[in-house]
């Protein structure tokens, strides 16, 4: 799913790049500082599934789930998903520095905007039919980010449609296996813990009343902090 | 009246119908290592949570340090004087490096960076951690993740101490550390434990809650071995002498009566056994 | 796989310890993560297989002056060149131009063949410069020197709780499924294996959603009130400004010999 | 040889030069309840994961029921006879309902789901836990989770059982419940403890793991609590009858000369304080 460094035309890397940042911005503004932790936890926890291999016929292929990504974690998914794509470029070599805006806007797009269509459906069925509507997110985030991807690279020459074209193919199967995937996840999560998909994570910590300092004053004292 | 932590009729279940404590009564005195212990799952860890605000029971009242604790900023106050040392070190320790997650206390507390370093300092000296200083948390060992935990709860200064089921997963070493540093420490504490050992150790009090209701631990409910031990002491009572801390706490649970009368079995300053690279 | 950043990543590098750091691990990491950025900008506008080469060579060249495994470092790249060599071998079929010579049938165009040429000599170049300049920085001091280069706070804050925590949970992901293999568990392409991978993950969210609680709890017990401390050991030397100033030279003279190159066509 | 597991001259270390097991041997004996204790990080979890082919050790050879394993599918074939009760059992419980977790094992043995599930409900009623059937794993206590591990294990029907640090965060009564079991179960089992007092209740035979070494455990290594009630002990040798397990532990490691002889410290058949509903 990642693309390299060097693919891309230049103008679809700054057009993936400016949307990125606004994404960027969007998500951030609907974390406040209190809720960094838990979104930094399950930013966490999908990185780790994108080290999770799972069988799919001779070869494996590592799990993405960012349709559950999107479902728990909302407008959050895009910094979340952001930062898991930039620590797998930096410390892994996978995508590449140029190509983090497209690469996070064709795996963080789909799963935001999946995740709050289906939101609602996963929260107010019992958990047999969620895990239905769970698996049809999963399923549909990987679909909609192949095409993001087959996008990318049509913009960027005529000769890489035929390159698009495999990659939405190639990918049924991952799509298959994400949805399976995702509907058990799904299932479990609302027999053990039916809080994490019910409200977005504005409401995760039980404990709403805190009272935290307004975020810019908050930024220059860590400076201070940092600087003195 | 003496008492550092007040604790009125708390009453709290998670679910409605539950009763995980029902009209729980505790007072806290100086000096003292209070001890509760109890089954699985009988709110022991609940009860903390609500002493230091985390949770609001659903009556009663918790007062510190002779003021009733009601809002938010009451029981951030509470907070700042009351360690709380949580029973996995991997929660506590937030931060990517062992310095920054010590002085993440003391810079809440309006310490400026270098003031915060400073404590930092001292604190690491204290325990002879030195030598972590600049370590990554994720990269400690469990003991060592344990013990700069507990150094992170110092650094703040704090009044009392609560300690989760500290010894979980300890070995023998690290836990006579880890005993050594408790004994040495002025601060009175509640400690929840299920090792009968270290309680013994250093209890000076022992309370045991139990469907709900907290009350001074029955002297005769232990296990066979035990049993047989105990038959052992009675018969050489001269033999094993810090063992009678059980026995000796106060027969009624608010026991504001007699503060200073329970003898602490050890207080010898902090020895470690390892040296620290001062 | 206990730490995923500790020591079974050579290439993620240790962190400050005892070791002398190499000659690029001696500067400002703040000088190094924004030369990868620019490099990588550079090598993307570059026009010319030669000079994407030169620029590959340049990177190769650097790799000496860093304490990089070279095998090993050899070995990540070809792990992300067989990601992109099926969309290479398709691009000179695919583009449209002057046939060079066919395969099955299928004509390869000459402009094709620069074309995939020029892309993976460039992910090349951008990958090993990348991991030569951030070589000796451990994740945690990436997200010091991010902060220090005035990357929003709370986007800072979020990946330092990431890096935190990845080895937690991988740790509890790699304990799992530890247990499933002792009760006779083997992947295979069933229902079964999905159910139980959906089931494996699904619980893993879960655990590290009740984490998260408990890591709130724990800041708030340690009196948070609205920010986090951020300590680091970053000292702006004077040699870290030639380091710059000779690195960004270098770009210019590159970007602007390979636009001249255009001209002389 | 009447031995059903045997490790010959382990070796191993995570990094290279690092010596967690130096040349270690073991065997296990049908009808023994073998302890092997030690310091933090010795190596103990280590070693049982060598032996079901999660580790490739460096060198030495893996044997089980008389044959040596070598490849993948032979440790496969092994782990479907021995069962592994890891550390904590919230890495265990997976799956969402106690029963589907139960199953597992069943499943990944071939079983059809009819067959699963007529397990399932054979091994909860042998441990009285048939209350606990349909509810969700996720929300069992520490102990009842503990519970439920082993049955998810014995429903496998193992020959031989391991068990690293079962004891961990267990409270009184939920230990006791574990003993009573363990001491009712027919297989051999390995055990790791750092609990003294369990290791005494069901202890046939006793190994210490430090500095890579496997021994037979030295009587004299214990803190300074325990050496006091030793003392007393040795005053009054008749008032704690079964506590000489360790002492009887066969001076040689591999100790297959006296299999039988030394005897158990109780047999009775398994009695749990929780009555079932069957
Ligand atoms: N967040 C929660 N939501 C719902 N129920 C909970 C929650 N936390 C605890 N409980 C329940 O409340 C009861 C008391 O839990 P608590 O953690 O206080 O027990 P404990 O005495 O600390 O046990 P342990 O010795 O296992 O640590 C248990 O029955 C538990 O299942
Ligand atoms: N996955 C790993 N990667 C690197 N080192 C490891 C790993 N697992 C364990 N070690 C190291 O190997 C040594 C032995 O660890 P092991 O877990 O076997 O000890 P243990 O005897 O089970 O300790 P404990 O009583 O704490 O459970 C320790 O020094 C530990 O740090
Ligand atoms: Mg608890
Ligand atoms: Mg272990």
């Amino acid at each position: 799913m990642h693309i390299v460094d060097g693919a891309l035309a230049p103008e679809v890397l700054i057009g993936g790049g400016v949307i990125a940042v606004a994404g960027l911005g969007l998500g951030l503004r609907k974390l406040p500082i209190d809720k960094i932790p838990a979104t930094g936890v399950l930013s966490a926890t999908f990185f780790v599934a994108s080290l999770i291999h799972v069988p799919v016929g001779p070869t494996s292929v590592h799990l993405i789930m960012s349709g559950l990504a999107g479902l728990v974690l909302g407008w959050a998914a895009f910094p979340a998903l952001f930062v898991g794509l930039l620590l797998q470029a930096v410390f892994f070599g996978f995508g590449g520095l140029t190509v983090l805006g497209v690469n996070t806007v064709n795996i963080a797009m789909p799963a935001v905007l999946i995740g709050l269509t289906f939101r609602g459906l996963v929260a107010r069925s019992t958990p047999k039919v969620a895990a239905i509507w769970g698996g049809i997110a999963g399923a549909a985030s990987i679909a909609v980010t192949t095409i993001f991807v087959a996008i990318s690279l049509g913009l960027s020459g005529e000769g890489f449609i035929p390159a698009a074209k495999l990659v939405f193919f190639a990918h049924i199967p991952i799509m298959i296996i994400e949805g399976l995937i995702s509907a058990a996840a799904v299932f479990l999560i609302c027999k053990a813990k039916p809080e994490l998909l019910r409200t977005d994570t504005a409401d995760i910590a039980h404990e709403p009343a805190f009272d935290a300092p307004a975020s810019p004053q908050t930024a220059t004292t860590a400076h201070e902090a940092s600087n003195g | 009246m003496s008492s550092l932590i007040d604790l009125n009729d708390i009453s709290y279940g998670y679910r409605s119908g539950q009763k995980v404590l029902d009209r729980v009564n505790l007072s806290l005195n100086a000096d003292e290592r209070l001890f509760i212990t109890g089954p699985n799952g009988a709110g022991k860890s609940t009860l903390l949570r609500i002493l230091v605000g985390l949770i609001k029971p659903h009556s009663g009242r918790v007062s510190a340090f002779g003021k009733v604790c009601v809002s938010e900023a009451d029981f951030h106050e509470l907070r700042c004087r009351v360690g709380f040392i949580v029973q996995d070190p991997d929660d506590q320790l937030f931060c990517p490096t062992v310095v920054e997650d010590i002085a993440f206390g003391p810079l809440n507390l309006g310490a400026s960076r270098d003031e915060a370093l400073a404590i930092v300092d001292e604190v690491l000296d204290q325990l002879h951690l030195r030598h972590l200083r600049d370590r990554i948390t994720h990269e400690l060992s469990g003991g060592e993740k344990r013990l700069v935990s507990v150094a992170a709860v110092l650094a703040m200064r704090p009044d009392v101490l609560l300690l989760d089921e500290p010894t979980n997963a300890l070995d023998e070493e690290n836990l006579e550390r880890l005993e050594d540093i408790l004994l040495g420490l002025p601060q009175a504490m509640i400690l929840i434990s299920h090792d009968p050992h270290f309680r013994r150790k250093l209890a000076t009090r022992t309370l045991e809650l139990r469907g709900g209701i907290l009350s001074t631990r029955p002297a005769k409910k232990c296990s066979a071995a035990e049993r047989a031990k105990a038959e052992v002491m009675e018969a050489n009572p001269d033999a094993n002498a810090p063992d009678n801390a059980d026995a000796s706490a106060s027969a009624s649970v608010k026991s504001s009566a007699n503060p200073g009368a329970v003898p602490k079995p050890n207080t010898r300053p902090d020895i470690s056994p390892v040296a620290g690279q001062a | 796989m206990s730490h995923l950043f500790g020591h079974d990543q050579p290439l993620g590098a240790q962190a400050s310890s005892g070791t002398a750091p190499s000659f690029v691990g001696s500067f400002d990491p703040r000088v190094r993560v924004v030369a990868a950025g620019l490099f990588a900008i550079m090598v993307v506008a570059l026009h010319q297989v030669e000079f994407a080469f030169g620029a590959f060579l340049v990177a190769f060249g650097t790799v000496f002056l860093t304490d990089l495994p070279l095998r090993l470092t050899l070995k990540r790249m070809a792990a992300m060149d067989g990601f992109i060599i099926v969309m290479l071998v398709m691009l000179p079929f695919t583009t449209p131009g002057t046939p060079m010579f066919s395969l099955f049938g299928a004509d390869a165009s000459k402009e094709g063949l620069m074309h995939a040429v020029l892309i993976g000599v460039r992910a090349n170049a951008v990958v090993l410069m990348m991991l030569c300049l951030l070589s000796g920085l451990s994740p945690v001091a990436l997200g010091h020197t991010l902060y220090r280069l005035k990357c929003p706070a709370a986007l800072v804050h979020l990946m330092m709780f990431t890096v935190r925590y990845i080895s937690v949970l991988h740790d509890e992901y790699h304990r799992l499924r530890m247990a499933m293999k002792l009760r006779g568990f083997r992947a295979r392409n069933t229902f079964h294996t999905y159910r139980s991978f959906g089931y494996l993950f699904g619980m893993l969210l879960v655990r590290s959603l009740e984490r998260a609680e408990r890591v709130l709890d724990a800041m708030k017990c340690r009196g948070f009130s609205g920010h986090f401390p951020m300590i680091d050991h970053l000292e702006f030397k004077s040699r870290d400004v030639l380091f710059g100033v000779g690195f960004v030279a270098l770009i210019f003279a590159f970007v602007l010999l390979d636009r001249m190159y255009v001209f002389a066509y």
